[in-house]
C-alpha cells in the first residue's frame, strides 16, 4: 500500500483531524498527517508547544539540545493550526464525525480525533519523607533541567555532594505506581554526567534499584558515567531524607548488596520523579467515554497490534498518553498513529 | 504439605504483611534491629517468601528455632517504607508466634528469653490486669530505673498519692486494683482464644530444656534457668 | 564486656557511614587500573573464582569494600585470591580483575590492618 | 522553591477529633511512671475545659505490650480490645481515649483488619460472647489523648499562665518533639500531621510559644523494642538507639523533650542517667541533662500546675532548670509533702548526672 498522498486524495475535500496536545507527540503526527494532506487542527492547554521536552535542558543519550529538536519537528510545515491555551470542553460522535467545543467555545468538527495528552511529573511533595518542598536542597529532575537552563542558585561551595534517587513515585505501591517509569535511569545518568561537567569538583551518587539502561547506547553512557565522570552507583532505594546541622542533607539508604544499613550527607538530593497518567488524558477519556488502563494511561484496544487505537472508532492516541516513553519512541509512537489514523479515514 | 508452612501461611499478618520483595533496602535503611543486631529485615522477608512459596520445612523449622527472628523491635518503621507493602515488623510476629507454639523458640538463646516475659508481663496481666506493675519493677531486676525510682519504689504510696492516683486502691484512678471480676473475665478469655495455652508451652518446652542444659528449674524468678535467659547474651 | 552495674553494654552501631570511608585505596587502584570503575556488582567474577569454592573470597565483595573504604575487608578476601585470571575472562564489563588484585597484594604487602 | 512543605502536609493529616464525650482508657506504662499526667489530662479537661471524661474501673491493659513481646497471641489481644470496646458501649461512649500509643496503634490495627476482614471480627465475637458473655459495639472514634490537647493546644494557651519561652533571653525554648512510632507510622492517616512530619506534638510546642528542633534522627524509635528492652541481656539495643537520638539532637541544645508515648519518655529519661554512669556522658544542660516530659506535663505546666503533683520528680533528670528557664514559680520543699505528710527520704544522687 501507498501511504503517500496521492492526486485522488489532494482533489477530494479534506478530511480533519484534531489532535489534542501539542507536546512532540502531537507535532510530530500533526507534521506526518499534514503531509498526507489532512487537514489538521491542534489545541493545547499551554501557551507554547514542546510540551514537557520544551522544559528539558539536553536528551540523553546524545546530548542534544532539546530547542532546534523540537523547532525540526514543529518547524516543518509553517502553517500548522494550533489553539494555545485551550482544552475541550464538549465532545459528541455522530455518523462518524466528532464535534469538540472547545472552553474558548471554539466549534471543530473533525473526522478524526488524536490524543496525545503526554504524562505529568510524578508529585515529589507526595514521597513525604524525601522531603521536597521542605528541605531547600531537595530538588527534581526537573527543577535540575531548570538550574542547567537557567543557572543554579548561589552556594557558595566548589565541592558539592550530589545524590540522584531512582523511581520517585515509580515502582511504589505507597505512591499507587507499580510500573517502572522507564526514562529516568538513563534521565540520571545524563543529569549525573552534566552536574560533573558543570561542577567538576563536585561527587555524585546514584541510587538505583536496577539500572535500567535499555536503549541504544544508554549502557555505553552509564560506563561512560563511572569511567570517564567518576560517578558512583549504588543500589539502594532512599528510605528517608533528614537535614543535619550544618544544613545538609542525611539520608537513610540500604548499601544492599553489602546489607548494612548507610547513611551519608549531600549537598543536593535530585529525586527522579517518573512519568504519571496526566490529568489532561484523565478528564479527555471522560469527555470521550473511553477507558483507562489499570496504571490510568489511556487503554489501547489491542496490545501490540493496535497500541494507538483507542477502544472507540475514530479515537486515536499517541505518545506518553499511553504510558512512559522516550522521545524516540514517542516520535515513533506518534507516526504509527498517524498512520492508524490515515487507514482508518482511507477506509472511511 | 507440611503443617507449620500451612499455619505461617493462613496466619492473617502473612496473609495481609508479606508481598513479593524488590530487595530496595528501605525498610533495612531505618530498621534499628538492622543498626544494632547483625538482622536485615529485607532479607527476613525474602527468606519468608521463598520458605512459602518453595514448601521448605527444614528451613522454617531452622527459622524457628535461630535467634534471627528475635531481634526486630516491632517499632514498624518499615511498614511507612515499603513501596511493596510488605511489613518485615509483621512477619517477625507471625514467625514468633509460630516458634512459640511449636516448642522452637527454646532451641535459641534469644527465643528462650520469652520465658522472662511470660512470667512477667505475661503473669502481671492475669494477676494485676497491667502489662507493667511498678512494686515488681526493682532495681534487682531492672537497675537502669535509677536512684529516684527506688526512691519511688520506697514511698510508692505517698508519691502515688501526690499525684492523685490510687496505687491498688478501690476504684477509679492510676494503678487502681483491678476489681476482681474483671481480672476474672480476663482469664477467661486468655482461657478461651488461646492466650493460657502458650503460656503453657512457653513453660513446658522451657523446663525441658532447661534439663537439657542442666539447670535448676522452677516457678520462681529466681531459679538459675531464669536468671540465665534473663542476663545470658552470648553476643557481646 | 557488660556493665557491671547495668548488666549490659551499649551495642555499637553497625549503619555504615559514608561520609567517613576511606576511599584513598579505591581511587588509587582506579587510577592505576580505571577499568574497575565499570563494574556493575554482577558478580560473575565471584562464581566462578576458584578461590570462593573453598573460601569467602569475592571480588564483588572487593570491589564494594573498596568503595566503602572497608579496608579490613578488601585485604581478607584479596589475600585468598591465587590469581588464577578466570574471574577477568568472564568479566562482562571487560575489568582487568587481576591486575586489580595484584595491585591490592602489593598495597597490602607488609601492611596490617 | 517556596518552602511550605510541612504546612501542607500538615493540612492533609488532619483528622476529625470529636470535641466532648470520652471514655478513657489508661496505660499500663503512663500509670505507672507518669500517674501525675493521666491525672493531668482528666483535670485539664474536666476542670479548665468543662469536658466530659469516663475514667471508670473496670478496663484492664490492652495486652499491647504483651502482645508485642510475643507472648499473647493475637486473637486473645483482639478479644481483650473488644472487651474494652464492650465497656465503652456499656457506659454509652462512643469516643474511645486510649492513653497508650501501643494501644492506640494497635486499636487501629485491629479496626482495620476487621474492618477488611469481617469473618475475623465475627470470631472474636464469638470468642468475647463465650468467654464473657459480651457483646460490643465499635468506638465511632478512636482518639489518642494528644489529638485532644492538641485540637484543644490554643484554648489551653488562652488560660496558660507560662509560655515555653526562655524568661531571660525572650528567646523559644528548643524542644525535641517524639512522637511514638505506633502513633503514625503504622497508619499514618490516623496521626495528626501523618507519619513523616506529624504536628500533633509540634502544633502544642508552637502554640504555647516554643520552636521545635527538626534533627536528624527524629523519627527514629526511642529504642523501646518491648523485649529488647525488657530482658536484661538485650537491653544494650535499647540503650544504642536512644543514644543515637541523643548524639543527634545535641548540637541543637535543646532546652526538653516532650513526648507522645507513655514509653518514650520512660528510656529518654533512664538512658541518659545509664550513659552518664556507664560513659560519663551527660547531654546538655550543664551536667544536668535534657528533660524528657510527657505531652500532660508541658501542657499542665504551661496551665501553672503544681510541678510535683504533675509527678516530675519522678523523672531521674531533674527538671528544674528548666523550670527557671519558664520563670516558673514552684515550691522546692512541696516534692517531699503529701497532705501534712513529710516523705522524709531523700532519693540518692548518680555518680555522674547532676540533679536537684
Amino acid at each position: 500500500m501507498n501511504f503517500v498522498c496521492n492526486t485522488d486524495m489532494t482533489e477530494r475535500l479534506k478530511k480533519k483531524v484534531l489532535i489534542i496536545g501539542a507536546g512532540i507527540a502531537g507535532l510530530e503526527a500533526a507534521v506526518q498527517l499534514m503531509n498526507l494532506n489532512y487537514d489538521v487542527e491542534v489545541i493545547e492547554k499551554e501557551n507554547f508547544y514542546g510540551g514537557h521536552v520544551k522544559q528539558w535542558f539536553k536528551t540523553f543519550p546524545d546530548f542534544q539540545d532539546t530547542k532546534p529538536l523540537i523547532d525540526l519537528i514543529a518547524g516543518k510545515p509553517d502553517n500548522l493550526n494550533i489553539h494555545f491555551g485551550s482544552v475541550p470542553g464538549f465532545a459528541e460522535e455522530q455518523n462518524g464525525i466528532f464535534h469538540v467545543i472547545t472552553d474558548k467555545n471554539l466549534h471543530i468538527h473533525a473526522d478524526a480525533v488524536l490524543i496525545s495528552t503526554g504524562f505529568e511529573l510524578f508529585d515529589a511533595h507526595r514521597k513525604e519523607e524525601y522531603g521536597y518542598g521542605i528541605f531547600n536542597h531537595v530538588i527534581t529532575n526537573a527543577d535540575l533541567e531548570s538550574f542547567f537552563q537557567n543557572g543554579f542558585p548561589e552556594t557558595g561551595k566548589l565541592s558539592l555532594r550530589f545524590g540522584f534517587i531512582h523511581c520517585v513515585g515509580s515502582r511504589d505501591a505507597k505512591a499507587g505506581n507499580l510500573y517502572c517509569s522507564k526514562v529516568c535511569c538513563a534521565t540520571a545518568v545524563k543529569q549525573a554526567i552534566e552536574v560533573r561537567q558543570h561542577f567538576p569538583d563536585s561527587e555524585v551518587y546514584c541510587f538505583y534499584m536496577d539500572m535500567r539502561m535499555f536503549g541504544k547506547q544508554y549502557e555505553e553512557l552509564f560506563q561512560q558515567a563511572q569511567e570517564k565522570y567518576g560517578i558512583h552507583f549504588v543500589r539502594a532505594r532512599l528510605s528517608e531524607v533528614n537535614q543535619n546541622f550544618d544544613q545538609s542533607l542525611l539520608i537513610k539508604v540500604e548499601d544492599t548488596l553489602t546489607s548494612k544499613p548507610m547513611k551519608m550527607s549531600l549537598d543536593y538530593i535530585v529525586l527522579m520523579s517518573g512519568m504519571e497518567p496526566s490529568v489532561s488524558s484523565q478528564s479527555i477519556a471522560t469527555l470521550f467515554g473511553i477507558a483507562l488502563d489499570n496504571e490510568g494511561f489511556i487503554k489501547v484496544s489491542k496490545p501490540f497490534i493496535a497500541e494507538n487505537i483507542t477502544e472507540k472508532k475514530g479515537l486515536f492516541v499517541a505518545g506518553t498518553a499511553t504510558g512512559p516513553k522516550t522521545i524516540t519512541e514517542t516520535l515513533n509512537d506518534a507516526r504509527s498513529a498517524a498512520l492508524a489514523v490515515h487507514q482508518y479515514l482511507n477506509s472511511k | 504439605m507440611s503443617e507449620l508452612i500451612e499455619h505461617l501461611k493462613n496466619d492473617i499478618r502473612i496473609r495481609e504483611s508479606l508481598n513479593a520483595c524488590i530487595h530496595c533496602g528501605t525498610c533495612t535503611a531505618i530498621c534499628p534491629a538492622a543498626s544494632f543486631y547483625d538482622y536485615d529485615p529485607r532479607e527476613l522477608t525474602a527468606q519468608v517468601h521463598e520458605i512459602i512459596s518453595r514448601q521448605d520445612e527444614d528451613k522454617l523449622k531452622e527459622l524457628l528455632s535461630g535467634d534471627y527472628i528475635w531481634y526486630c523491635g516491632e517499632c514498624m518503621s518499615c511498614k511507612t517504607r515499603c513501596p511493596k507493602d510488605n511489613v518485615p515488623g509483621v512477619i517477625i510476629e507471625a514467625l514468633r508466634s509460630l516458634s512459640q507454639d511449636s516448642g522452637l523458640f527454646a532451641e535459641s538463646e534469644k527465643g528462650r528469653q520469652q520465658l522472662m516475659i511470660k512470667r512477667s508481663i505475661g503473669e502481671w496481666i492475669l494477676n494485676y490486669g497491667y502489662c507493667v506493675v511498678g512494686d515488681h519493677l526493682n532495681l534487682d531486676l531492672f537497675p537502669e530505673q535509677g536512684p529516684n525510682w527506688q526512691w519511688v519504689l520506697d514511698n510508692i504510696e505517698l508519691v502515688f498519692e501526690k499525684q492523685g492516683a490510687h496505687f491498688m486502691k478501690e476504684g477509679s484512678g492510676a494503678m487502681r486494683k483491678v476489681p476482681q471480676q474483671d481480672l476474672d473475665e480476663l482469664y477467661e478469655i486468655f482461657k478461651v482464644t488461646g492466650g493460657l495455652k502458650r503460656f503453657e508451652t512457653i513453660e513446658k518446652f522451657s523446663e525441658t530444656k532447661a534439663q537439657q542444659m542442666g539447670m535448676e528449674f522452677d516457678e520462681t524468678h529466681d531459679c538459675e534457668y531464669f536468671k540465665h535467659v534473663y542476663t545470658h547474651n552470648s553476643k557481646k | 564486656m557488660s556493665d557491671k552495674k547495668f548488666g549490659f553494654s551499649i551495642h555499637s552501631d553497625r549503619q555504615h557511614n559514608l561520609d567517613l570511608a576511606d576511599k584513598r585505596l579505591y581511587r588509587k587502584i582506579a587510577l592505576m587500573e580505571p577499568s574497575l570503575q565499570r563494574c556493575i556488582f554482577c558478580g560473575g567474577c565471584a562464581s566462578t573464582c576458584t578461590a570462593s569454592a573453598f573460601t569467602q573470597m569475592s571480588f564483588r565483595l572487593i570491589s564494594l569494600h573498596l568503595r566503602r573504604g572497608n579496608l579490613k575487608e578488601v585485604k581478607s578476601y584479596a589475600s585468598k585470591c591465587m590469581l588464577c585470571g578466570k574471574c577477568t575472562m568472564v568479566c562482562p564489563r571487560d575489568i582487568n580483575i587481576r591486575h586489580v588484585i595484584v595491585l591490592l597484594k602489593k598495597e597490602f604487602s607488609g601492611n596490617e590492618f | 522553591m517556596e518552602l511550605t512543605g510541612k504546612q501542607k502536609i500538615w493540612e492533609k493529616y488532619q483528622k476529625e477529633i470529636p470535641s466532648d464525650s470520652y471514655y478513657y482508657a489508661r496505660s499500663c506504662i503512663r500509670q505507672n511512671f507518669w500517674p501525675g499526667s493521666e491525672n493531668t489530662f482528666i483535670k485539664i479537661l474536666r476542670e479548665e475545659l468543662g469536658k466530659d471524661i469516663k475514667d471508670e474501673a473496670h478496663h484492664t491493659t490492652c495486652t499491647g505490650i504483651a502482645y508485642h513481646s510475643d507472648v499473647v497471641p493475637l486473637e486473645t489481644t483482639m478479644t481483650v480490645v473488644a472487651r474494652q470496646f464492650s465497656l465503652m458501649s456499656e457506659s454509652g461512649y462512643e469516643h474511645f481515649v486510649p492513653s497508650c500509643i501501643t494501644s492506640f496503634g494497635l486499636y487501629t490495627e485491629i479496626l482495620e483488619t476487621w474492618h477488611e476482614h469481617p469473618e475475623i471480627e465475627q470470631t472474636i465475637r464469638n470468642f468475647l460472647k463465650e468467654s464473657t458473655g459480651r457483646t460490643f459495639e465499635k468506638p465511632k472514634f478512636l482518639i489518642h489523648p494528644s489529638d485532644v490537647i492538641y485540637s484543644l493546644r490554643y484554648e489551653i494557651l488562652k488560660k496558660a499562665r507560662y509560655r515555653l519561652i526562655n524568661i531571660e533571653t525572650g528567646r523559644p525554648l528548643q524542644c525535641v518533639e517524639h512522637i511514638g512510632c505506633h502513633y503514625a507510622k503504622m497508619f499514618p492517616d490516623a496521626g495528626v500531621g501523618g507519619a513523616e512530619f506529624p504536628h500533633v506534638l509540634a502544633g502544642m510546642v508552637e502554640a504555647w510559644g516554643g520552636e521545635v528542633i527538626d534533627y536528624p534522627e527524629r523519627r527514629s524509635c526511642c529504642g523501646f523494642g518491648f523485649r529488647q528492652y525488657l530482658v536484661q541481656a538485650n537491653r544494650g539495643y535499647s540503650i544504642a538507639n536512644t543514644k543515637r537520638k541523643f548524639e543527634s539532637m545535641e548540637p541543637y541544645k535543646p532546652d526538653l523533650i516532650v513526648t507522645n508515648c507513655p514509653g518514650c519518655p520512660y528510656f529518654l529519661d533512664r538512658w541518659q542517667y545509664v550513659i552518664s554512669e556507664m560513659e560519663g556522658k551527660i547531654y546538655g544542660g550543664d551536667g544536668y541533662g535534657i528533660p524528657a516530659l510527657t505531652y500532660e506535663e508541658l501542657a499542665g505546666l504551661v496551665l501553672g500546675y503544681n510541678p510535683w503533683e504533675l509527678g516530675l520528680q519522678m523523672h531521674q533528670v531533674s527538671v528544674e532548670p528548666l523550670l527557671r528557664k519558664m520563670g516558673f514559680l514552684y515550691d522546692p520543699a512541696d516534692k517531699y509533702v503529701v497532705g501534712n505528710q513529710i516523705i522524709q527520704d531523700r532519693p540518692d544522687h548518680p555518680d555522674v548526672l547532676k540533679v536537684l
